[in-house]
């Protein structure tokens, strides 16, 4: 088709060339009247779809409230770094595996990616994963976007354990990344053994550079900051190094005078995504919707709560229900528009259950901190608008 | 406390996909001394990885005005950033709570050197010579009122520093038990 | 951290304030002695990782030997339309729903929105699908790139055909895109019931232009045309429409003088992604990659040759493995440096068998055409090379 | 033949998760005339959708000329894009093999209608007359060898056609085995 593609570069040539934005189109009162744009390189999205994490000075929130299914988009998932984001040249790039093991080696990129490998689709949380807002204008992102999901690829690190010989009493190992903040997390070996893995691919590409480009420590339902990214060193020891992040961050008070340290695991959690502020919604049939996790294995249900927790629903779950995974439950609901509180929690298969916050800040002898995950209320009111509430 | 037995020691497990695989498949280069010796920079509390070299509060003085009083403030409680000496004769109940710092929260002295080490200043990471770093851990962990102006940090002495708080850490209890924690 | 982050901003203010892509920086010698790039709205690429589709005038293909897992980003799932990708303003958006209905019913993209909805991973292939070059220096984009997995979210049709009553004596329904093709197809009303999407969701986030935004029909295992973008109408009928599609474009020549017409299903198919040209290879282990996928159902199975189809072994599945989607599969494998022929075939749940490329136009009366799904076999040069060949 | 037993027809099931769903949700708002007017101009085999209006093949011969010949040739023949019309007289095979079009391959001429009025010119579609679509309908059947030059194509007239390939279609056989058809 020649002369089609002459026409078509005529009108588009531009874009067809040089992969221009599709954010520079109009869309045309008919478009079935216009000729379209010829396929290209690289994708856009829509310029009517404006989605965007939400930065701070020190993290960045993944618009959970604007997304579908459990798949975050690479360029929306929750950034949270210490230093900055570092850029790293794939060719110089090296991961050094040494300390308690028979064989110290050092792996290029290309190394890595010929070990046997491994996907799989799980969740990432930052363990200060909380806020609350008193006027009740918050968001799911500004609550807990920072949560993100990806399929990721990479080669498991019992395997590289294997390869380097790790000796049977190590019990711990160091993971250090090679970002400016030189992060340094220890990890019990028997995580590496377990599940762990060195990914360098996310959602079918290389790893993002925001997640850890080009490797990142992945440990299934683990905080995220354990998940150490730009990762270029492995130590393995008999003992944790209890770095900055280990003891000055990441710990948190549970009353008694006592700090928990060491706290990987992410509790089960879910949070309504809709209707969520800022929606505005109709008296009527609502599905309400949301996403649930837990760091502990699979999501066992999700409960729906539509008076204000006085009795609870199961939900429906997607299939498939992935282990460690983000799933999105559902319920349908009619609402009568009298002002109500609706509210999810989730159970894993541990059979533990997602708490209020007055119950998590009991259990923790008054005290606030990391590992937060209440139960998240969205309060109805009679003009449709739903505000956060905290249990 | 926290000690090694505080996780499961893993046995080196055996995966069943693995049983046809080679012993190593031989990927990857030895690692060399040059390597260790510009990455393996890590402090553990019992002393290990902490180099040559001292440094005393008195050093680290001028050091720490010069380089990290901007971001951490004049006496390290002003900030902007994070806070680093303890204030004293606090009152007010939520500002007590928050005044987690060095000196009465941190678990080991060593912790101090290796973050100063690897991510100080800020805007300037990894440009510290290891007697300034020295010097820098003595000035903060005097100002926290842990040590004396002029007692010298060095490989030996600082592994022995006793942290007030060290005792309030605990292992996670959460796993054993479906209830909330 | 406000002077942190002024320092910040002082050296990469623009990429915060304006999202600048990542490729306008340079990576330093040494990353950990340079503060790195703040949190931002919209995450970037490497600049060292460089991924596109491959366009031609009328399709552009997924670059699959450089892809890992099974999610295909957005950005770079195959294109391929009649008349261009239409710019469409969400807000003026309709679907209208008639013929042999109870109740002939418009609705918006926020109507759509508001019905139960459903996610699923499933695949996407043009029946177009096929390939091939005489000198084998030809890579999986080339071969067999206009397929593409993500995570679709929608409402299901069978939902709206409940909403607006379908006459249970429609048979079949024709579906309208509003593209400048004005793109129809004719689909059996059972599909509908069965398993159609309405999607307005790809991988979490809306829909892409390349791909229906806002609305496309979604009918998993069927061929990438039939999947009707842009959607604009359905009319519910009593027989099929023979558009222009459907009858001079995707029939194909079967033999005897017969051609197959509304050959919907795509047969089973996999390809090795890796090695796969333009890779070259060593002698030694080798882990032989690649994805699988059938639209009449699961993947039961995956075998591997690496002696030019002499003997076949079965490979390794990742988990899960779903009905009508790309899995990826794995065989590791020790190369002795000898030339030889590696070559994957698929097995399906119905045993279908992906046949050789012999096999499937001996079936067919000798002619190609549509629904060509041949095994695809690499040879192996003495110097690592790997290359294309026919079966 | 395909027919519309080719395919299963439909029970108008229930799923087991719609039981405790309202009979509708009451999402969306009645079609109106002019959304049916404006969006369906489809045409089916048995002519519904066949709008008013007539054309021959005379008629169409200027407009082609004008509109269709710079990319499918003089005759429809030569393209650049889509060859329309039969290519005479060949000897070789896979110049034979290729030469599927209108007169020879398409089924039901009702398509040839429906297509053109959607999508055709290229370049400015959706911009022909009723009348036009006919005519042009009638020059590509005229040239193709099917109609007469001066046949009316009309809503009565062009469901009749009965096109030399139609005989050839045959449904899906494949999904009733695993063997490779
Ligand atoms: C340009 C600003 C800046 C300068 C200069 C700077 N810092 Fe910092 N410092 C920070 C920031 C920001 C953090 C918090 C980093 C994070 O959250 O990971 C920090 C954290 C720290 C911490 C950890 C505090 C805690 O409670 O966890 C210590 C200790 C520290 N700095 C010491 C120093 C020393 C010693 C110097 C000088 C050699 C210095 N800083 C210079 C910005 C600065
Ligand atoms: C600017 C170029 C251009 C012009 C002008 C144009 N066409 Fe086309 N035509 C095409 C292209 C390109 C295709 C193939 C579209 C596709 O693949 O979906 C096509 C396809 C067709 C087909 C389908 C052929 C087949 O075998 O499936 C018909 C019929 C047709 N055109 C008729 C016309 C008529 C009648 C006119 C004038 C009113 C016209 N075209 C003007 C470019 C053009
Ligand atoms: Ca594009
Ligand atoms: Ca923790
Ligand atoms: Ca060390
Ligand atoms: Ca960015
Ligand atoms: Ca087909
Ligand atoms: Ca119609
Ligand atoms: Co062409
Ligand atoms: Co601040």
């Amino acid at each position: 088709a020649t002369a089609a593609v002459v026409l078509a570069q005529t009108a588009h040539g531009k874009a067809f060339q040089a992969g221009i934005s599709r954010s520079e189109w109009v869309s045309p009162e008919d478009p079935t009247k216009v000729l379209g744009v010829p396929p290209g390189l690289v994708g856009t999205r829509s310029p009517h779809v404006r989605l965007a994490k939400l930065p701070s000075e020190i993290s960045s929130r993944t618009p959970l409230q604007d997304l579908f299914g459990t798949i975050t988009p690479s360029d929306l998932h929750f950034e949270r770094h210490h230093n900055g984001v570092p850029a790293i040249d794939p060719a110089r790039y090296e991961l050094v595996i040494h300390g308690m093991v028979a064989r110290p080696t050092t792996f290029t990129l290309a190394d890595l990616k010929r070990f046997p490998s491994v996907s799989r689709i799980c969740f990432l949380e930052c363990s200060g994963n909380y806020r609350g807002q008193d006027d009740g204008k918050i968001a799911p992102q500004q609550i807990c976007g920072l949560t993100s999901q990806s399929e990721w690829t990479g080669v498991k690190l019992s395997t590289l354990f294997r390869e380097v010989g790790v000796d049977p009493k190590s019990t711990w190992f160091l993971a250090e990344g090679g970002d400016s903040a030189v992060m340094t997390r220890s990890i019990p070996t028997s995580k590496g053994w377990e599940d762990a893995i060195l990914a360098y691919a996310q959602n079918g590409e290389a790893v993002r550079p925001e997640q850890g480009y080009p490797v990142r420590l992945l440990l299934p339902g683990w905080e995220g900051n354990a998940n150490v990214k730009w990762l270029r060193r492995l130590e393995l020891s008999d003992q944790p190094y209890h770095t900055r992040q280990e003891t000055s961050k990441y710990t948190e008070a549970i009353g008694g005078g006592k700090i928990r340290q060491f706290s990987f695991v992410m509790d089960a959690r879910s949070i309504i995504t809709y209707p969520a502020y800022p929606a505005k919604v109709e008296k009527g049939w609502i599905e309400i919707r949301g996403i649930a996790w837990s760091g502990r294995g699979k999501i066992a249900r999700v409960e729906v709560s539509v008076n204000a927790g006085k009795t609870w629903q199961t939900a429906e779950l997607q299939e498939p229900v992935l282990d460690k995974a983000h799933v999105v439950f559902r319920y349908l609901w009619h609402w009568n528009g009298q002002p109500t509180e609706i509210m999810s929690r989730a159970v894993d298969e541990t059979d533990y259950t997602q708490p209020t916050l007055k119950e998590l800040v009991a259990a923790r002898g008054g005290n606030m901190g990391y590992h937060l995950n209440p139960i998240t209320a969205w309060s109805l009111q009679p003009d449709g608008q739903v505000l956060f509430k905290a249990t | 406390l926290i000690t090694s037995g505080s996780f499961p020691r893993p046995v080196n497990q055996t995966r069943p996909d693995t049983l046809a695989w080679p012993k190593t498949f031989g990927f990857g280069k030895p690692v060399t001394t040059q390597q260790l010796t510009r990455l393996d920079t890590d402090v553990r509390p019992d002393g290990k990885g902490l180099p040559a070299g001292s440094g005393t509060a008195r050093q680290g003085k001028p050091i720490y005005a010069a380089k990290c009083a901007s971001c951490h403030g004049p006496t390290g409680v002003e900030g902007p950033n994070d806070q680093l000496v303890i204030i004293k004769g606090l009152t007010d109940p939520a500002a007590k709570a928050k005044n987690k710092v060095i000196g009465n929260y941190w678990p080991y002295a060593t912790t101090v050197f290796d973050y100063i080490k690897r991510a100080m200043p800020f805007n300037q990471p990894g440009s510290l010579s290891d007697p300034e770093v020295y010097s820098l851990t003595a000035f903060l962990l005097h100002a926290n009122g842990i040590i004396k102006e002029t007692d010298v940090m060095n490989a030996q002495t600082l592994p022995n520093i006793q942290m007030p708080n060290r005792g309030s850490f605990v292992p996670d209890d959460r796993l054993s038990t479906p209830a909330v924690r």
